[in-house]
């Protein structure tokens, strides 16, 4: 254009690295929340998140999905102990614990600025999600989920999708391209 | 490109993060109905140019189908709600109100019966519905 | 071509009227050059209305007008009038992709479809007015396996349909469409379904001189005119109430695609229609480099280059009830990606303007021509994505069904009452939309 | 290199121009030279190149006649090769060094242009004349005229390579969004910002102030102040070269920013598409002068006073050296003023106004130019340019009264605000008599999902060209409206004044529609092509409908606006698709066994948006004989099929069975645990849409198995029940498709393979028929089903996927001292065809229901209702007369040819020959060495070893047996061993 230099806040390096991320244990817990919480909560070892939040401790996760619906991300390794403590914690509850450990792909973000990279793929107002908000949403053209994980962000889909995310992902955090005026 | 919030998860979501499903509180016509009643529940459409009560899923969020009042000429949100409701809510009808002083419901807005709950529009004609549907089984 | 004595109550002939507007042709166009071309005539009269008509269509759209031609030529009844909302072609007449074709599965469809073709193939001669019907080919791509074998199954019903359509492989394909990418990457071409007689039309010339031919016969278009109610007595239609003063007549005909639903309710029954809003969206103008319309159902999108060289692009429609007729957004993405996957050449083409129809979508998908449950009431609609293509063939069967009050062959299937029956036309299944 | 000098460069002036960087550039093969700054349109200009292209009916020589987005004229073909883009607007174009432009319409030149007959015979060209004849013999339409009309029409030249760069797009959402970096804007936004909410500035040019800079003497430090009040507020984004491209529902804002167009070295996306949802859009978009309509209006060297002067202030460029203003209001007058500070000559105002003695027009006579009140252009002189003018009364018919040497005549007939944004969404306008415009009627503006009004508008845009407090405008006196010049033309001059540029379209052709009764504002546009042409008639629609009034002798209200549509300016379709190209154009799906399908040549079927093995052809095999080859190995040995992309939905709870029972026809409640049950599911309205087999994992739980396309579709459908109707039942599914890689490994060694595996017990006694148990297999954790859909003995095992690609090249390595051979999805249509097995999707279509398929098996007669059952209760479906599955045996050895149509006597009342069943499935059978099928036929079962023809398009008529479908081990010993 007119003024060939870029400016200062702009880099020709990328918005963000984005690293796939393998091994995680995911188990999918559905129940009535109210009733089946405080079970949930003992045998996750993690507090119910409040709507659109997680809450963390650092080895394990624990997400809002839907108002009848959590997901439990932790080590590989403590996938089938903690859905038999599930399994045990609800009997007699209606509930559903499944072990989902293979159907995702999960990416983390780290970086520049990797929320101008999922703002150009997710209809989400990034800025106004809190620290510890989770955010069901659409990237491109898949489903998705997304929260915020250590300096950056993680995101995660289907499994059979992991090419497309990365792709995408990748393009949206091209050296050059971030959003700020110029 | 419309934004519904979703009444489950309280996010505003856009139209490519929802699926839509037509007219809302449909009652189900099965075996045994007469040929009318169920071409008039499958097929026969209010389609008003106006207030619209209609189905959305909140497809790329929490899954859950609510219900919206919106007007189809001007696309005017008046509220969402949950699908578990067998009429539209009090406040949705005063939220019409407020923006259409002359529309009026067209179902009966007299008071439910407190009775076994197998009048609720919606639960159709299967057997033993039970006498309180779940509606507070959502956090 | 049948024609009806036009009934006993009948006000008198209208038929045998000249044209008022004067014949058109290049004769007329050298004498008019001469005299700066003030001596033209009005294409079609503005009268007021009167108080009463034989027949009243609701609907000055392309299947109103044409219902109104066709009442007048084949059955002679005259004694009509077309009342508009608003101006006449304005609704899907006016806003639609111009695309016109016959390939169509099930048998009732095929007849209705083809009987509107060939009707397209004389209209400008039986008009007297150009309306650019232009027999430049249709392809329907074939990008996955079961795609191809819809539309080996849709050239079997043709064959005996007497509509001539045939398979084409990838590399003849190729040579109709230069600008295609054969290859890919994503849904390589396997071939598609040609129709060689299949094309497009100038869209505002077919509302035109269906218009200019009705007022020609005597007949009233009357716009600006709204219905505002229907008057029934004795389960029989006895007028509407219009914003011009009330009209009175011995048969209605609602033909008011995206608008069926409401003028239904007036008269006190239900459709088994949606309404929703259709995309579409022109490029600029280009120099010819498509010579035939092509449409893409697996990656969604069709495409076709007018004679001003703008590339005509139909998109989806929006999944909710909606009478905005403004355009949205996330279907022209879809759609533009889809083509430029297809036709990689598009990328840098620009779009010039995009707009949205609201058009009737019903229980199959297929239209409504059918007599109701009030007397003497018609109704006409439903034809969904596809209703340009079927204007002449639409009002041809229309008009036989007002004029006899019971449908003729091509209108048979499409009553109403085949939703209560399960006697469904579903044209879905050529589409290579996957079930 | 020899480039020209630009002689019409002034030496001084042009502010957003950089004297000291040059750019080279080509317009037709020609060198030339502009500056950093320039637009294309200002070096065209300061090289002398005042034509640009031709138009686009009578291919007369055109010049730019405006300097912005709402120019109709100077349109280039811009750039090489996949770069090449046609009908580039030159005004809004930056010049880029390198740049090679070519003028369109023209041939072979844009000077010598033969389509420019067409121009002499513009008395038989009226509008809609094409209507009106072209009509015989009737074939000639198609072979003669329109091929010729085509090749005329059309513009630029089409692109013919795939585009070599990129696009992108991005979210965002503010509470304000401005649109337009004019003063008004800016002050909007400051106004916006003071709430402290977050707004976004949009400014389609790269620079910011709008016309302040040129138009006002303290204009740009006026801008420069309102700048850094915006930029201290950290609230506040302020975006140039970024246009807003429409405004859509509920907010939703479009808008394309320029990142490295037409530098492809760059090596950034070209543009990007913002899409933003506004809480409120501010509308300061401006206003756009109009031409004024005098006989010879078009020549080259005819342009907007206001492009004249940015041109002048701007670029430091003159278009001509003496400039004639013509007018109707005072702001011409400032091209005056700056004509003269340029050192141009200006020999004239003409003023249509009978007085002019505002202080604009004051400051112009006070420096000596003669000012003709009252006045009009009778007629412009010169063809390619601008040689004088014919001077005359304006309220007379055009007598003139003398001639003015000129070759700029700069023309002014008021103001346009801009309100595209205002009308995208449903905006109103009011007809300001006064004022001559349009305007947005404050009272009725676009409204948000709210209800409410979600768009304002500020400065000129509003209809206030003053934009009264920011500029410190000096007063400017009442504009007289002018529609034609002179106010009584004769007819043969209304056939020389152009209101359209880029369509040809004159007052003549308006004028006659009107006459002819395309009187609906929309008609007439339609029948003239008014303002349908790349510029969207943004300088020639008022002028138009105000022409169009006054021939129906109504108010310029009444005939109202035609529609605002989206995009302001024309959008680049490759920003539209953005990212979605190539790789990414869809999600490919892919399997957790993909890799190795690729590794090992599979020839891939898109199945949904999935891909599937096809066949895994062998060296030069074809895949027909691959197909072949594989079928037979599965049936003489084993072999495996990756089966992973089935649905596999859970679904638990207390009334889990009691829904499915509804889900399914047949019955699941009944199922024991350990087994599983074929399956299908219909729709509400009777079709069946999918099967697949359930299996009971527990007293509460079952995993159901859907077809590929079904899994997402069929999960939906049943949290659709579960939410909306059956909300009080304990259900919850689950949909874990993707959790799993599934295996199907398959033949009589089959089991072999298995045992040698080992881990499990996989003996009929164990793992009999239609049962399932979890295990390990080779270490690794599965569940297999004794399932078949071959015929042979089955077991498909599910892995979690991430483990799949392990256990499949397990069951390889194992199983290769028997041929194992990995099969595709052909061979397993076909072994399934073989076993008279359906499809979804073959033998189903959307119209077909279980009962057709003699499925009536798999539909429980104990239950009392099912999704569908009541559908199918009705007359048409429950009738003995539908079509129904048989077998097809073909009678003369040909494989009978897919989707034919068997012929039933004589032809229906559409004279369409009757029919009665057609072929759904039909293939080669390399197990039976001979041809099979599968069809519906009219009460087919009933018609055993009758036999029906199916014709074919040119060839001779295929004959057929009505045979039992199962063609192969109809006993079923194979599978259940």
């Amino acid at each position: 254009m007119s003024d060939p230099r870029l400016p200062d806040t702009i880099l020709m390096t990328p918005l963000a690295q984005v690293t796939e991320v393998t091994g995680l244990g995911m188990v999918a817990i559905r129940a009535d929340l109210a009733r089946a919480g405080d079970a949930i909560a003992d045998a996750a070892g993690l507090a119910i998140p409040a709507p659109n939040r997680f809450v963390t401790d650092g080895g394990r996760w624990l997400g809002w999905m839907s108002p009848d619906e959590l997901l439990l991300i932790l080590p590989a390794a403590e996938v089938a102990p903690a859905v038999a403590a599930l399994t045990d914690a609800l009997a007699g509850e209606h509930a559903l614990v499944a072990d989902v450990s293979d159907m995702r792909c999960v990416f983390d973000l780290s970086g520049r600025k990797p929320a101008q990279a999922l703002s150009k793929l997710c209809p989400v107002d990034f800025g106004a999600l809190p620290a510890d908000g989770l955010r069901r949403t659409r990237a491109a053209q898949i489903a998705c989920a997304v929260w915020p994980q250590g300096q950056g962000w993680r995101i995660t889909a289907f499994r059979s999708v992991t090419d497309y995310l990365r792709g995408i992902l990748t393009a949206a955090a091209a050296p050059g391209t971030d959003l700020e005026p110029r | 490109m419309l934004t519904l919030t979703c009444p489950y998860c309280g996010v505003a979501a856009e139209e490519t993060e929802l699926h839509p499903g037509g007219e809302s509180h449909l009652k189900r016509f099965g075996p045994g109905s007469s040929d009318t009643d169920f071409e008039a529940y499958l097929f026969a459409r209010k389609n008003p140019k106006g207030v619209h009560f209609e189905r959305w899923r909140h497809l790329y969020g929490c899954g859950k189908w609510f219900l919206a009042a919106r007007d189809t000429a001007t696309l005017q949100v008046f509220g969402t709600y949950r699908a578990q409701t067998p009429t539209p809510p009090a406040e949705i009808v005063a939220a019409i109100q407020a923006a259409r002083p002359h529309w009026q419901p067209d179902w009966d807005t007299s008071p439910p019966r407190n009775a076994e709950g197998d009048s609720a529009p919606g639960l159709g004609d299967d057997p033993a519905p039970n006498p309180t549907p779940a509606r507070d089984s959502f956090a | 071509m049948s024609v009806m004595t036009p009934a006993s109550d009948a006000t008198p002939q209208h038929g045998a009227t000249a044209r008022r507007s004067g014949r058109y042709s290049v004769f007329a166009i050298v004498r008019q050059a001469m005299g700066l071309h003030a001596g033209w005539g009005r294409a079609w009269a503005s009268p007021e209305p009167r108080r009463r008509y034989q027949v009243v269509v609701v609907g000055a759209g392309g299947h109103g007008l044409a219902t109104a031609y066709y009442l007048g030529k084949n059955h002679g009844i005259t004694d009509v009038a077309v009342i508009e909302k608003g101006w006449l072609g304005g609704g899907n007449t006016g806003r639609n992709t111009t695309i016109i074709r016959s390939n169509y599965l099930q048998d009732p469809s095929a007849a209705i479809y083809d009987k509107s073709l060939k009707l397209y193939e004389t209209l400008s001669q039986d008009l007297n007015y150009n309306v650019m019907f232009s027999p430049r080919g249709l392809i329907m791509l074939a990008q996955t396996e079961h795609e191809m074998r819809g539309y080996r199954r849709t050239v079997h019903a043709n064959h005996l349909q007497g509509v001539a359509t045939r398979w084409i492989d990838a590399p003849e394909l190729k040579r109709l469409v230069p600008i295609i990418n054969i290859a890919g990457p994503r849904y390589p071409v396997l071939g598609g379904l040609y129709q060689e007689r299949g094309g497009t039309a100038r869209h505002d010339a077919v509302a035109w001189g269906y218009a200019r031919a009705c007022s020609d016969m005597g007949m009233h278009i009357i716009q600006n005119c709204e219905v505002t109610g229907i008057d029934t007595a004795g389960g029989r239609v006895r007028a509407v109430e219009t914003g011009r003063g009330r009209i009175e007549c011995d048969k209605l005909a609602i033909v008011v695609a995206g608008h069926s639903s409401a003028l239904a309710g007036m008269a006190g029954f239900r459709l088994p229609i949606e309404s929703v809003a259709l995309q579409a969206l022109v490029s600029e103008p280009i120099k010819p480099c498509l010579d035939v319309v092509v449409m893409a159902n697996t990656v969604h999108g069709y495409l076709s280059q007018s004679d001003k060289g703008e590339m005509v692009i139909g998109g989806g429609t929006d999944g909710f009830n909606n009478y905005t007729q403004r355009g949205s957004w996330q279907h022209v993405e879809e759609t533009v990606r889809a083509l430029i996957e297809t036709f990689p050449m598009l990328s840098r083409l620009k779009m010039l303007r995009q707009w949205g129809g609201i058009v009737d979508m019903t229980g199959d998908r297929s239209p409504i021509l059918s007599a109701t449950p009030v007397g003497n009431i018609f109704v006409n609609c439903g034809w969904g994505t596809g209703g340009f293509k079927a204007i002449p063939g639409s009002g041809w069967a229309m008009a036989e069904l007002v004029a006899r009050g019971t449908p003729g062959p091509l209108a048979a299937a499409f009553g109403m009452d085949r939703f209560a029956e399960g006697r469904f036309i579903d044209e879905s299944v050529a589409a290579g939309v996957a079930h | 290199m020899t480039t020209q000098s630009a002689p019409f460069r002034l030496p001084a002036g042009g502010r957003l121009i950089d004297r000291t960087a040059r750019r080279d550039f080509r317009f037709d093969g020609r060198q030339m030279s502009g500056l950093a700054g320039d637009t294309l349109a200002s070096a065209l200009l300061a090289n002398g190149q005042l034509m640009m292209g031709r138009s686009f009916k009578y291919h007369r020589p055109r010049g730019p006649v405006a300097s912005g987005a709402e120019e109709p004229n100077a349109l280039l073909g811009l750039g090489q090769g996949g770069r090449f883009e046609p009908n580039q607007r030159a005004t809004t174009t930056p010049l880029v060094a390198g740049m090679v432009t070519t003028s369109q319409n023209a041939w072979p030149s844009l000077d010598r242009d033969i389509g420019a007959v067409n121009n002499w015979l513009w008395r038989f060209f009226p509008a809609g004349f094409y209507y009106k004849t072209f009509m015989y013999p009737r074939a000639a339409w198609k072979h003669v005229f329109e091929p010729v009309i085509r090749r005329a029409a059309g513009l630029g030249r089409a692109p013919e390579l795939p585009d070599p760069d990129r696009y992108e797009q991005a979210y965002d959402f503010a509470d304000v969004v401005v649109v337009g970096g004019g003063i008004a804007g800016l002050a909007a936004a400051a106004e916006a910002a003071a709430g402290g909410g977050k707004v976004v500035v949009l400014e389609q040019t790269g620079h910011w102030g709008g016309r302040t800079p040129v138009d006002h003497a303290d204009g740009q430090g006026r801008v420069d102040a309102a700048l850094a009040q915006l930029r201290a507020m950290p609230n506040v984004t302020l975006r140039r070269n970024t246009m807003a491209v429409g405004l859509y529902d509920h907010g939703y804002l479009l808008a394309r920013e320029h990142l490295a167009d037409h530098d492809p070295n760059a090596g950034l996306p070209r543009q990007r598409l913002w899409r933003i949802r506004a809480g409120r859009v501010v509308t300061a978009t401006g206003a756009l002068e109009r031409p004024l309509s005098f006989a010879g209006n078009d020549v080259p060297g005819v342009m907007l006073a206001s492009a004249v002067r940015d041109y002048l202030v701007d670029y430091g460029v003159a278009a001509g050296r003496r400039v004639a203003v013509v007018t109707n209001n005072d702001d011409a007058y400032r091209t005056a003023l700056a004509a003269l500070d340029a050192g141009l000559e200006v020999p004239i105002v003409i003023d249509a106004r009978p007085v002019a003695d505002g202080p604009l027009a004051q400051a112009v006579r006070a420096r000596g130019v003669r000012i003709a009140t009252g006045s009009a252009v009778a007629k412009v002189l010169g063809s390619k340019a601008v040689n004088g003018l014919k001077l005359c009364d304006h309220a007379g018919q055009g007598d003139p009264l003398g001639v003015v040497d000129c070759d700029v005549i700069a023309m002014s007939g008021g103001w346009s605000p801009v309100v595209h944004l205002w009308s995208h969404c449903g905006g109103k306008l009011i007809w300001d008599e006064a004022r001559a415009m349009f305007a947005p009627d404050p009272n009725r503006p676009p409204t948000g999902a709210d209800g409410q009004g979600n768009v304002t508008v500020a400065g000129a845009a509003s209809g206030d060209l003053a934009v009264s407090g920011l500029t410190g405008a000096v007063g400017e006196s009442p504009i007289l409206p002018v529609w034609v010049m002179p106010r009584n033309a004769t007819r043969a001059a209304r056939f020389k004044m152009w209101l359209d540029y880029q369509n040809d379209v004159k007052v003549s052709d308006v004028e006659l529609a009107g006459r002819e009764g395309y009187a609906s504002v929309e008609h007439a546009k339609r029948y003239t092509t008014l303002g349908m042409a790349t510029d969207q008639g943004k300088i020639s629609n008022i002028n138009g409908l105000a022409i169009l009034s006054d021939a129906l002798g109504q108010p310029i209200q009444a005939t109202g606006t035609t529609t605002f549509r989206p995009p302001y300016t024309p959008l680049t379709l490759g920003t539209i698709a953005a990212e979605a190209r190539g790789d990414v154009f869809q999600p490919l799906r892919k399997t957790p066994l993909h890799g190795w399908h690729e590794r090992h040549g599979a020839h891939w079927e898109p199945v949904g948006l999935w891909r599937r093995p096809y066949c895994y052809p062998r060296g030069t095999e074809t895949p027909h004989a691959a197909v072949a080859r594989e079928i037979l190995a599965v049936r003489g040995g084993v072999g495996t099929l990756d089966a992973s992309t089935l649905g596999k939905i859970l679904v638990k709870g207390p009334d889990a069975g009691r829904f499915l029972d509804m889900i399914y026809t047949g019955m699941m409640s009944s199922l024991p645990v350990g087994k599983c049950r074929y399956g299908l599911v219909c729709s509400e309205n009777g079709f069946l849409v999918d099967d697949g087999v359930a299996a009971r994992l527990s007293e509460d739980s079952w995993l159901v198995h859907t077809t590929t396309g079904g899994a997402d579709r069929i999960h939906a459908h049943m949290e659709d029940w579960l939410q909306c109707e059956w909300w009080d039942w304990r259900v919850y599914t689950a949909n874990l498709t993707e959790q799993y890689a599934q295996i199907a490994v398959v033949g009589p060694k089959a089991r072999t393979v298995l045992e040698r595996l080992g881990g499990m017990d996989v003996s009929a006694g164990a793992l009999p028929f239609m049962g399932w148990a979890e295990g390990r297999l080779a270490g690794i954790p599965v569940r297999i089903y004794r399932i078949s859909f071959s015929g042979e003995l089955s077991f498909e095992i599910a892995a979690p996927a991430g483990r799949g690609l392990e256990l499949w090249e397990a069951i390889h390595k194992t199983g290769a001292e028997f041929g194992i051979t990995p099969y595709g999805t052909e061979a397993m249509h076909i072994m399934r065809a073989e076993k008279g097995f359906i499809m979804i999707g073959d033998e189903t279509d959307g119209t077909v229901i279980p009962q057709d398929l003699g499925l009536s098996w798999a539909i429980s007669k104990k239950k009392p209702d099912y999704i569908g059952k009541r559908a199918q209760e009705r007359s048409f479906m429950a009738s003995p007369d539908r079509w129904t599955l048989v077998g097809l045996e073909s009678l003369d050895g040909r494989v009978l040819p897919d989707g034919a149509y068997a012929v039933a006597d004589g032809v229906n009342p559409n004279g369409q020959r009757n029919t009665q069943g057609r072929v759904t499935s039909t293939y080669f059978s390399p197990t039976l060495n001979r041809p099979i099928a599968m069809g519906l036929v009219h009460r087919g079962p009933d018609r055993m070893g009758e036999e029906l023809e199916f014709p074919v398009p040119g060839g001779a008529s295929h004959r057929a047996r009505i045979v039992d479908p199962v063609f192969f081990d109809k006993e079923g010993t194979k599978a259940n061993v």
